[in-house]
């Protein structure tokens, strides 16, 4: 966690009064924020409001991480991006409109993908990850790195008209490998691009995993380890769902693990680890 | 001979795309000698047009708002009225 | 509704590319969201995110409407506004905001508050409304105004970790004085200044009234009439209620009306118009 | 004499705060001659300390997930296993 902070100031006080009122949160949970560091790995349609509401609650430090431009086509769902920023680097824009809400939280915009070579050396310097990526082959990335540095994974995502929610690696709960031991075909992989998205469904994912963050944040424990919330926006319906526990064989926080160190996740999974192009092409 | 069992089969996150958008279906298994357990769903039901195979990656199978995995998997013996979803992983962002 | 655009430039179709592949959404629908208005009745907590998503989706026309500046209490839930914005008025700030987003959203600030007098001439003027208000009176007075003008009120509200949504007045469906005829007692009602709030509970509930304004907007239905959403953020529990339909009593909407204009609702409620003072003196 | 009944009982909405803040009550209402209807379930677990009386303004009265004006209101006979919820409406934004 990070140092610093032993006390409220009196603009903290003044800008936090409403939620230093809630007894699950109360000055103690409020410091526990302000010590806390989230790497945010996707500046886009969950990743915005994510880290829209993370600053606004005065999480300590955020980083933002994003490969990408702002293009016209993100702004329906990546609602940290305007219309000026079209051209410019996402994990900028992303840092410049949340430092706009926020200035006492340190932001730390990071323009690159998250690779096997990056990914344990920038996780490592952060208490919780947060997986608003696009794309399997780094939703395998984040988890490994996430297990192998020891960091709970709050995991959101969101396609066409529905969002599923879990946390994992979390209080000996499963990993995203648990559950998902072998990458689907890359054939049967929809995304954004392909699929499309209504934006707002993305905005509501992104929300409720930054309610989770928070609650891990200031000291509280998530209610989705070992559970995944799964919504449908067509019929309005959030439906909560008990998973497996930690499996042993698991190769990654299993009882012998084969992971020990990252591999190459493209090759794992037959993709690119971007939403734009869908299949690898095997040369 | 047990009674014949409704089933209420749900699909999800895009799976339904391979039952042409349909995510609510209603199956009857047929009175059998023995217990029907998942193994035999996936043969009367879901296996004859071809689309699904057993343990497909990026696909969770939930019983009763539970993962499968905590309810037998494919020995679970199937009840009157239980809620089977199949549901696929969503990796947007 | 809106006249005007008959169909979609060729900048919509890449600005809203991801949404239009939605079958649920698709080119009609897109239209539909151009020609639709919707009024929003307070630019806090809720009416922030609803206003940011209707406009990244490209609803026509939107009012914003808050009589109230803003302060730096209000940012840790109210994310359309900045630090610099502080003592501007909220109305104008979330337009600005708003605008920066997507400039082809017709936004219509009103710095003033709602009341018996003014709120039908403007609520007329919209074909949807949004009740993201903060106290009972105006709650009463949306209500009625919907009413009496045959306007769908999608209404939500937020307090401490628990939120709450409901469509009144939507096809055939109850209206807000159906399910509470009598007003609560003054005293026991709880507002956010004295009860407080996480801000992404109001965050994910003005998503949530996003959607359903936005299905509604494009020609879809909502599936929240006669129905009650309530979220549960300590336990991360969205519940749906079935609620009792149009009641043939109802001063409103009832088959013998006595609200047939618009009253005074602070008297009627014994509590002002406002989340700052909770009590009405009567002198 | 019928058997004991037991009730899942549930405040929200800032209701709970009326009971210490605990959301969550397990209720039994002990055998009677006659069938218990929620009146029986006010006058027993609620009015006894004084804090809730009928059909009071601003709170919701829910049955099995539904209002329980679909119900029989206060007629309605109390089920075992019935989960009876009183929700606070809420007015902030
Ligand atoms: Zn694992
Ligand atoms: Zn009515």
């Amino acid at each position: 966690p990070l140092t610093g902070r032993s006390a409220l100031s009196n603009e903290d006080i003044m800008r936090y009064s409403r939620q230093l009122l809630l007894p699950q949160l109360g000055v103690q949970g409020q410091l526990n924020l302000s010590r806390t560091s989230v790497l945010v790995v996707g500046c886009g349609g969950l990743g915005c409001p994510l880290a829209q509401y993370l600053a606004a609650a005065g999480i300590g430090r955020l980083g933002l991480l994003d490969y990408d431009e702002v293009e016209l086509s993100n702004l329906h769902r990546q609602v940290l991006h305007g219309e000026e920023n079209q051209g410019q680097a996402k994990a900028l824009s992303a840092a410049s409109a949340v430092q706009r809400l926020n200035s006492t939280v340190e932001c730390i915009p990071y323009r690159l993908q998250l690779s096997p070579e990056n990914a344990l050396q920038l996780i490592q310097q952060y208490d919780i990850v947060a997986d608003c990526s696009d794309n399997v082959p780094t939703r395998y990335l984040v988890n490994d790195a996430c297990v192998l540095s020891g960091k709970p994974l709050v995991s959101a995502s969101a396609l066409r008209m529905e969002g599923q929610l879990t946390v994992y690696n979390y209080r000996g709960g499963p990993c995203y490998r648990c559950l998902y031991p072998v990458p689907p075909p890359p054939e049967t992989v929809t995304n954004c691009s392909d699929g499309g998205v209504l934006g707002v469904v993305p905005g509501i994912m992104g929300c409720f995993q930054a309610l989770e963050v928070l609650k891990i944040a200031s000291g509280k424990s998530s209610s989705c380890g070992q559970q995944l919330v799964m919504f449908d926006a067509e019929d309005a319906r959030f439906r909560s769902i008990r998973l497996r526990p930690k499996q042993a064989g698991c190769a990654a926080c299993g009882e012998n693990p084969s992971v020990t160190r990252l591999l190459d996740y493209e090759a794992f999974c037959g993709s690119a680890a971007t939403d734009k192009c869908r299949k690898l092409n095997v040369l | 001979m047990a009674a014949s069992i409704a089933i209420h089969l749900e699909f999800g996150g895009g799976a339904e795309l391979l039952f042409d958008g349909v995510k609510q279906h209603r199956v009857t298994l047929p009175s059998q000698s023995e217990p029907c357990d998942l193994c035999c769903l996936w043969e009367i039901h879901l296996t004859e047009n071809g689309v699904f195979s057993h343990r497909r990656p990026g696909i969770l199978v939930l019983i009763n708002d539970a993962d499968w995995e905590l309810m037998g998997e494919l020995d679970y013996q199937l009840q009157d009225r239980d809620n089977i979803v199949f549901i696929s992983t969503l990796h947007g962002g």
